[in-house]
């Protein structure tokens, strides 16, 4: 199964949903997305993926990704297939799967070795004019997994912020799944301009408002920038990963726990801040 | 030198690379520091681009540690998908960009992905392009910022992820690249020009020396004929740098 | 030059702009967009246009458009010349202009006459499959012209309402111009992810609340239908369309006065009312 | 048939083109009418597209000029860019669209574009394609409305805006579309259905035969071994048409 998740690249990415999957023992996931800084990392180190589909995968605050490495370097605990891209190539591949095109032709990465190695590109030559072209295929992932600000139970979710790719990979995707603060569907419906996603494309609507932590949700709460620094520290060697995925995931029985176990820490981000009320004109 | 920390030089170089009305992609740390500073003197009028899909007139008000921070957010002047900020890229509309790496070579090639041989089989596996292979494949001006270790400065680099020069010559214009490549190269010891795509050291920085840079530099060092020292930040540039990093989060780094 | 304008489709139509356009004797356009109404056609009848790139040129209420019929079957006012487009072939020219895509490659119009008749186009086969597809080259307007229901100074604005292709419209063109009623920069700023397009391309935001009629703007003003069907029966000879602009264009110098022209009429279509104000989670 | 108009027979036939859980390229006016009355019906979960961007799960309360009038857009399930409809049906996720057309052939093949040899220089310069021909190429079923005119129904039309069947045969797949072609053609005498992509006379309306048909019709007529009358539609089916159209705007055009 492939997952398009972390979308918005730095913020607003929907660990509980990882969480949760490594809860649930999940194999031979295939993870696509840009950026999603230390999920990818912890999914990996899991042993849950087969396959990343990314223009990046570490930690932004320290660099590195461990458990990435491992994989990459020892095969541990699994050997992964990687499929680099960059930013704007994985972009328009979503996009190119959201308006299912069969691919989109582009001069990003020509003479990078991106393009050489990625076995899913083709150089080409434009049909126009003869130049030089990288022809990325579509992506068109299983399942897209958003954090937004607030959604109705519908599927409709507004998603404040930087978007990254996440429109294109919900719209690239065969089905959505949001995780965010569930209100009524008028205060998202009544601008459905704000919906991110078609609800028609939304296979369920999960309330978690405190979904991204570490990473930070624009006007719900910061980034907890240290813990990405903890995370890195404690996670050099496969043990202590074991150990931080002990007490953090699988010692955790769910994200409302996980909240709690971070205490005042989890206040300390200007937490629960919700949306300041609008000013229209009227 | 004592008082000037090796970031704060290469911060105060780095602005001078930003003209005044340009549109620049960003980045984090050091270049951030850079497009702030460059607005606050020479540049006022310069537009920041963030990869995730922000547009900022004004840099946010305090440090950020990522682009995605909550202060970069709050009163941007766009908000909205990447590909709107990438298209700008491939549309020609950027001038200049900001990108580091683990490695780069003579012809300012970068290479972030994986160190050895294999990329699926690495020494080690690093992180990846990010939107650097982007703004290196398609911006007017690469801006390199890095610190000068002798295993960074390499002959070649592992990986090509981000297209300097290749090797050289008229490589980007055979490879399709319509334009751009590293115009500076800004490290922890001194700055580098380009020239037919190839590294010419034109300054070392207060406490180096050409011979400095050349024993930490992992390719035959070329020296332009008016090499000289890099001239240290005047006190107004050093204290809107102080201003905007007090704790020296971002500018005195490991010393 | 070329302008796209129109491009929300059936509402948010900037009437004020084209009847500038008509009143400075602008010559020798090329108007793009999908389906702008009798927007193109009063433009085409005004002799204001060279080349028209659209999926749809008349009148949605009344069927045939008189001036764009003059123009192609007589000559009249002038030749002009047409590229047929399909609403999604359009929208692929000017996402390709906004990503900086040379084209896009779509399944779209095989087999249709448009495909043959527009010198644009080129019919290829995919160096993926092999399969048939259709080269749609991207369109880069020189100006986008889009009406919204508010902006701040700066041209950070905000359309409601179906977009069609105005955002794609907005990033393709080298420069936009806004029509809106200008509000102070926190309304729109503040939830930034509203801008429909970067202030940085904007290069003049006119207050024009009223920029819209016949046509509708959501939330603001209604359709007049009725009006549509008065052009139609009024324009069916060019002393009629002559007629026509003269009382409502050159008639009056600008949009207040056409507003006051339709007196009640414009009352009559809600028109004045503003934005709701929005219930948002606190 | 006195009290019942071409109008509503056609509506009550095309709805019953939509099943239920379909995702449908709505369209204006008769069609409009069609999707609420299957809405009503058989086909509660049916979804409506309209190509300027909206999709709604619920038809809007009023009767609509055009589809970007303010009540189709108040509570619209979701609003934005047309790419994201029209990218649903590239990606084969739309069922069914409703499109007209000034001329229609035995192969189902529309005009819309110009009556004339020369598109360029017409005889009459019609308004063109819209989304016709897209959700004539994508779709997965095409469903066609048409008044009834020898004029109107030709052996070959002069310009194909909107692709049928082309020459008939497998001449989708030759010019490559993946599916799709008219399942259905519906007019103000009869229903066709599409055979080997012929257009094949199933029923002619109350009032109407296959004589009629054949007057008004400008190509051979094909009639199916098992033609009949045109069902009239059940009393709630006009109450639900009427109750939606209750001046008869639409469905009593021209009476």
């Amino acid at each position: 199964m492939s997952i398009a998740i972390g979308c918005a690249l730095e913020p607003a990415i929907p660990f509980a949903f990882a969480h949760e999957l490594i809860r649930q023992r999940k194999r031979d996931l295939t993870l696509i997305g840009p950026i999603s800084d230390i999920l990818f990392d912890q999914l990996i180190g899991a042993g849950c993926v087969a396959r990343v589909e990314a223009a990046w995968v570490g930690n932004v605050s320290a660099g590195l990704g461990h458990c990435y490495r491992r994989a990459l370097e020892q095969g541990e605990p699994r050997r992964i297939e990687v499929r680099d891209h960059s930013n704007f190539s994985i972009g328009q591949a979503l996009l190119a799967g959201a308006i299912g095109a069969q691919y989109i032709a582009t001069k990003t990465l020509l003479g990078s070795d991106i393009a050489r190695t990625n076995p899913t590109f083709k150089e080409s030559t434009s049909p126009f004019d003869g130049s030089k072209e990288l022809l990325v295929p579509a992506i068109t992932p299983d399942l897209a997994v958003l954090a937004c600000q607030v959604a109705d139970r519908d599927g409709s979710a507004e998603l404040q912020g930087p978007w990254g790719v996440s429109y294109e990979a919900a719209l690239a995707a065969k089905s959505a799944i949001v995780l965010a603060e569930i209100v009524p569907a008028e205060i998202v419906v009544r601008t459905p301009n704000r919906a991110i996603v078609p609800a028609t494309k939304v296979v369920a609507v999960v309330h978690e408002p405190g979904a991204c932590h570490p990473s930070s949700l624009s006007r719900m709460y910061q980034r907890d920038h240290e813990f990405f620094h903890e995370y890195h520290r404690a996670t050099r060697t496969a043990l202590g990963f074991d150990r931080w995925i002990a007490e953090w995931v699988t010692g955790v029985p769910d994200r409302a726990a996980y909240l709690r176990k971070l205490g005042p820490r989890w206040d300390a981000l200007d937490a629960r801040v919700k949306f300041a009320p609008t000013t229209e004109p009227n | 030198m004592t008082d000037v920390s090796a970031g704060e030089l290469m911060v105060a170089q780095a602005a001078r690379e930003i003209r005044d009305g340009e549109t620049v992609f960003v980045g984090m740390r050091l270049p951030l520091i850079a497009f702030v500073l460059a607005k606050k003197t020479h540049a006022p009028s310069a537009i920041g681009l963030f990869e995730l899909g922000i547009i900022r007139d004004e840099p946010a008000g305090e440090l950020l540690y990522t682009m995605g921070d909550n202060p970069n957010v709050e009163n941007a002047l766009w908000c909205g998908p990447m590909l709107a900020v990438m298209g700008m890229l491939q549309r020609g509309e950027v001038q200049a960009g900001f990108i580091g790496g683990a490695e780069i070579d003579r012809h300012g090639n970068l290479n972030t992905t994986a160190i050895g041989a294999d990329r699926m089989h690495p020494t080690v596996a690093l992180p990846g392009s990010g939107g650097g292979a982007d703004i290196a494949s398609l911006a007017h001006r690469l801006i390199v910022i890095m610190p000068h270790d002798k295993r960074r400065l390499r002959e070649k680099v592992d990986f090509i992820t981000s297209p300097g020069y290749g090797t050289g010559g008229d490589w980007r214009r055979r490879v399709g690249l319509v334009h751009g490549g590293p115009s500076v190269l800004i490290t922890t010891l001194g700055v580098f020009r380009f020239e037919d795509g190839d590294a010419v050291l034109a300054s070392y920085h207060p406490g180096s020396s050409v011979d400095d840079v050349r024993a930490n530099t992992g390719w035959q060092l070329r020296v332009a004929s008016d090499v000289r020292e890099t001239e240290l930040p005047s006190a107004e540039v050093l204290r809107i740098i102080r201003g905007y990093d007090p704790q020296g989060f971002w500018t005195r780094r490991g010393e």
